[in-house]
């Protein structure tokens, strides 16, 4: 900006500040920092933060803040010009097991035990692509971090690791390509989800049957388990407190939701297709969120006849932040008591839970992400939130904002009329085909 | 780095919230400070618009151009 | 264990579970020494198995000769749908077969567990018993 | 009379309890949310199995004279396959996998030398059983396994020696984490004493994800546990789960933050003392992120309780609620005057509340029983749990934000580590 300026930051974010100060050119920001939080702390406790010593230097904190604007740049603080940023040698020679402590011990796995990519076991994954393996494949960035960039090879080395068969590389190719990370560096703990559609399906045996999202095929397991290693070891994502920030973390972050769309058991069209690919073309596609919850338990499930299935969802979304969409997942029994109700399209469904899942102004105010994320755009003037910010607290207004915030995929084992649904987000859809 | 200021006597500071929560409640704390302990500082108050992560080039603009110091609080 | 091994020992044909297609069942592989696995030095590796109980062989009760002026319990084990369901049997048997007396009786306990009381009753007046699993 | 989407989980199961040769009439799946006409209709048609009509079916089932099969009596032993095999370390990864003994991602080959080391890790013998253990009590038998299986399971997870006392105390209690059921469950264990940091345990920033060794292998080893020392993680045999979930991988594994916490430790709670080691078990339908519920968006101090009464609305009461609580929240708690879990817990009870109308549309909540319930009608607002101690709290997270996460799960029981050590 050309203006000295302070950064003011709690002590819980100290480390990622001041590596990401360094990450982003200025090794030597001069940071002032208070204590941790200030969220939820009276202005009276803020004022003795103040008053206080900064909790990393020890001094005064307000001399920080004053010197940080006032006190006479060094040298060092002057410099400009690129630095190098190194991540070690290309290979490394041991035994298996001790290359499987090493790997683990350098933060190159989730702490589970590893394929180990031996060159052999990587050329064999670059066979199953027609990509050049020195060919980049994207960028990507752990949170607000500069992004990093891979090329095939590099991706291989994360797929053989997660324990992929080489025909599943095409796939993993193609979510690196997106540049999404599965870990994200925020103090929420993300979650992440890919939808896999097209004949791709059934070539690589995706379990989309009974228990499709738990353990229970080597191609859901490993190709979401890639994408936390290749976000690890790709994106510099995943390490806590630098990389990764989210207090309580999330158990859905080692092998990331997976789901394979049931297509011949659905009674609407594929995901892939309402996003404009043809049916016989191979795609994922990415979302991000807060998580996954069961449906069932959500009022409308009675058990009689009348099962109302669109009611029970819009129920489950009480507790979902409109930040993020809604993604159901819909056992084909679900969809098939769905269609019988008229809803014979994804959309029809979409336009009634949109117009029937509201709330009051006043409950969206008392969400946290309404102060956090939909406040300062509504300062922009962006709609709806800038609307929404001018109603009074009684008005009723949707839950979520668009009705394409909503998404549905048909995916189970038909052994019962249960559906899921993820406060997640739709991202990207990307072309399987083209990595293959 | 920018060049920094001799002092922050008669200069204009912009407090930039970054909108996480309680990042206004210590800026304004911030404000006290100054007004009890520097009373020749202007404190100006203001609420980055847009997402965290996005920039504001209205506030930087006015910043630039009426500012002389700026103390932008983030975390929470 | 492999439930094909398990119930070509107790005799029946695996062919009879050929899977529904949506079930991603590892049996289903059959390219598994594709892509061949390099040679290495050969490891010897335990079996993680448990061991489960043996199987006693229960044989079956004897068979009605007819169903005729007999008495058949309808018995729900209380998933939803079951009860219903259970009322259209007893309706295709008044329509159908109407010298058949059906009693309905809802199971009392979890779905997994006896009911002794129920079974009593049954072995008292009954005849035959349809039980409805599922939903 | 089984609906077709259990015929496989029917016939392995008669097999298994000693009548291979039951006569299970099949008919369309579901008949849960059809009509009486429609069901009617399936009964006039075939069985989808035999293709031939099904009332015929049941009638002959009823009627038709024993084969000699049928008749048989004995005892057979099912076969557990080889005690060892061999092969180069690829080709073992790849039969691991295809015999349905992982939980499709790699794994450590269980080599003698591996379980011997892991054996060292405890003072029980080898060959003592641990324990029995079921896909879902009563409708599997239960098959029994010793110190030694369970090592194998534990090199295949990645475990280290020092990490094995705790597996063994959760083989000890027979909890499988691939419960079977048409719901896709998930299991959670909740681990207390200075057990913690001896293994370095996290419970700080990204508590609950792929951060941690011992997280990681602990949570993964249970659940290979339940795919191999009973049978169960079978799909469509020995798990039912119509869709599945993601945290049957790794299970939730939540070491308490004791040291941040301003409450008492969850196994002091349960009796135990501070310096034990305690394993505790949850169970029930998912985890979820509280920050996105009403509430929490309050100034100056987000109002935590009324956040997390809020956001176990659509919670089923057939299970309690169990809250993950970072360290800030706790204190910010106690700010609101909240000085202990029961504190908490009671305000809970008493605030969360529920129209009797809509409890009636929760296929797995439930309306009080005994004296009062007679009086209830519609429109009376009860309480969604009648006890307190539905509620449980951990206090677990790395306090970058007072954020929390909640989970439909019971509380089951909790044993002592010490004991396997």
């Amino acid at each position: 900006m050309g203006i000295p300026s302070a950064p003011v930051v709690t002590k819980a974010f100290k480390d990622l500040a001041v590596l990401n100060a360094a990450k982003r050119g200025m090794p030597h920001e001069r940071i002032c920092f208070t204590p941790h939080p200030v969220w939820g702390k009276t202005p009276e406790e803020v004022r003795a933060y103040v008053d206080g010593p900064d909790p990393v230097t020890g001094k005064p904190f307000m001399k920080e803040v004053i010197d940080a604007l006032t006190a006479p740049l060094s040298e060092e603080d002057k410099k400009s010009g690129a630095v190098t940023v190194s991540t070690g040698p290309a290979t490394f020679t041991d035994t298996a097991d001790n290359l499987q402590e090493f790997y683990l011990n350098n933060g190159y796995t989730d702490f589970l035990p590893i394929i180990l990519p031996t060159e052999e076991r990587v050329d064999r994954m670059l066979k199953a692509t027609s990509h050049k393996p020195d060919e980049v494949v994207g960028k990507m960035a752990a949170g607000a971090y500069p992004p990093w960039s891979y090329d095939v090879r590099q991706v291989a080395a994360s797929a053989v690791m997660a324990g992929c068969r080489p025909e599943y590389f095409p796939i993993i190719l193609a979510v690196a390509s997106s540049g999404v990370a599965s870990l994200f560096s925020s103090t929420n703990s993300f979650a992440f989800a890919m939808v896999i559609n097209g004949p791709i399906r059934d070539k690589l045996e995706f379990n989309y049957g009974i228990g499709a999202l738990g353990p229970f095929a080597q191609p859901n397991a490993t190709i979401g388990r890639a994408w936390t290693l290749l976000s690890k070891n790709l994106g510099n994502g995943g390490i806590p407190g630098d990389t990764y920030l989210g207090s309580l973390g999330n158990n859905l972050n080692y092998n990331n939701v997976v789901i394979a769309e049931h297509e011949d058991a659905s009674p609407w069209v594929p995901f892939h297709v309402q996003k404009g690919f043809k049916k016989e073309e191979n795609v994922v596609s990415l979302f991000r969120g807060l998580g996954v919850v069961p449906g069932q338990v959500a009022r409308g499930s009675s058990a009689n006849e009348n099962v109302q299935f669109d009611h029970q969802m819009s129920d489950l979304f009480s507790t979902f932040t409109g930040f993020f969409g809604a993604l159901i997942i819909a056992d084909p029994l679900v969809a098939a008591r769905l269609r019988e109700q008229g809803y014979d399209t994804k959309e029809k469904l979409i336009d009634w839970l949109y117009k029937n899942t509201t709330q009051t102004v006043k409950d969206y105010k008392s969400r946290n992400y309404a102060y956090l994320f939909d406040y300062p755009r509504a300062l922009r003037g962006d709609e709806p939130w800038a609307t929404w910010y001018k109603l009074p607290d009684d008005a009723v207004i949707p839950h979520f904002p668009r009705a394409s915030d909503f998404n549905i995929v048909v995916a189970g084992g038909q052994t019962n009329a249960y559906p899921q649904a993820g406060n997640l987000s739709y991202g990207v859809s990307v072309s399987i085909d083209r990595w293959m | 780095m920018a060049p920094r200021l001799d002092t922050l006597h008669g200069k204009t500071v912009y407090l930039v919230d970054t909108g996480f929560h309680g990042s206004d409640v210590l800026l304004h704390q911030i404000e006290a400070w100054f007004s009890a302990n520097m009373p020749d500082t202007t404190t100006v108050f203001k609420r980055k618009a847009g997402p965290y992560a996005e920039d504001d080039p209205p506030l930087w603009k006015e910043i630039k151009s009426q500012g002389n110091a700026v103390i932008m609080a983030v975390g929470h | 264990m492999n439930r094909r091994s398990l119930l070509g020992l107790l005799g029946v044909s695996p062919v009879a579970l050929a899977g529904v297609p949506a079930f991603a069942s590892s049996d289903k592989r059959t390219d598994t020494k594709k892509g061949a696995a390099p040679a290495g030095p050969m490891l010897e590796v335990l079996n993680p198995r448990g061991t489960p109980p043996p199987i006693t062989l229960i044989p079956m009760a004897k068979r009605l000769d007819t169903l005729d002026g007999k008495t058949i319990y309808l018995v729900s084990d209380g998933f939803p749908g079951a009860d219903a369901f259970l009322n259209q049997i007893s309706i295709w048997f008044k329509k159908n077969m109407p010298s058949v007396t059906t009693v309905y009786r809802l199971k009392a306990g979890g779905f997994a567990d006896d009911d002794p009381k129920l079974m009593a009753e049954i072995k008292d007046k009954g005849n035959a018993v349809i039980m409805a699993i599922g939903h | 009379m089984v609906t077709i989407a259990f015929k496989d989980l029917a016939l392995t199961n008669a097999a298994k309890r000693g009548m291979p040769h039951e006569r299970i009439c099949f008919t369309p799946h579901p008949v849960w949310g059809k009509t009486d006409e429609q069901m009617y209709t399936y009964l006039e048609g075939n069985d989808p199995v035999s293709g031939k009509p099904l009332m015929k079916e049941v009638i002959g089932a009823l009627t038709n004279p024993l084969t000699a099969d049928e008749s048989k009596s004995g005892t057979i032993t099912p076969p557990t396959g080889e005690p060892t095999f061999t092969g180069t370390a690829d080709n073992l990864q790849q039969q691991f996998l295809d015999n349905g003994m992982t939980d499709f991602m790699p794994i450590i080959l269980p080599t003698r030398e591996k379980v011997d080391a892991m054996l060292k890790g405890t003072s029980h013998k080898p060959d003592e059983i641990v324990g029995k253990m079921t896909p879902a009590q009563g409708a599997f038998p239960a098959w029994s396994y010793t110190v030694q299986q369970v090592a194998v399971n534990a090199v295949m997870a990645g475990a280290l020696p020092e990490h094995f006392p705790i597996l063994l105390a959760i083989g000890s209690t027979g909890i499988s984490a691939l419960f079977s059921s048409t719901n896709s469950l998930v299991s959670a264990a909740v681990i207390n004493g200075p057990i913690r940091d001896k293994l370095q345990m996290n419970y700080g920033i990204g508590a609950m994800g792929p951060f941690n060794q011992a997280n990681a292998v602990i949570g993964r080893a249970w659940t290979l546990m339940s795919k191999n020392l009973d049978g169960g993680g079978v799909a469509g045999e020995t798990y039912m789960g119509s869709q599945g979930n993601v945290i049957n991988y790794n299970n939730l594994i939540i070491p308490e933050n004791e040291k941040d916490s301003p409450w008492t430790p969850f196994h002091v709670q349960k009796g135990f003392k501070p310096e034990e080691n305690v394993i505790s078990f949850f169970f029930g339908f998912d985890i979820t992120q509280g920050q996105g519920g009403k509430g929490l968006g309050m100034k100056p101090i987000p109002h935590y309780h009324e956040a997390m009464s809020a956001n176990v609305a659509p919670f089923a009461s057939l299970f309690g609620a169990l809250f993950i609580v970072d360290p800030l929240v706790a204190h910010g708690l106690g700010d609101l005057g909240f000085k202990t879990k029961e504190a908490i817990a009671d305000w809970l009870q008493k605030n969360t509340t529920v129209t009797v109308k809509d409890v009636k549309t929760m296929l797995f909540s439930g309306l009080p029983r005994g004296p009062e319930a007679a009086s209830l009608t519609d429109d009376s607002v009860i309480p969604k749990w009648q006890k307190a101690d539905a509620f449980n709290f951990v206090v677990c997270g790395g306090q970058t934000n007072p954020y929390h996460q909640l989970a439909n799960m019971s509380y089951r029981l909790s044993v002592s580590i010490a004991k396997w050590t």
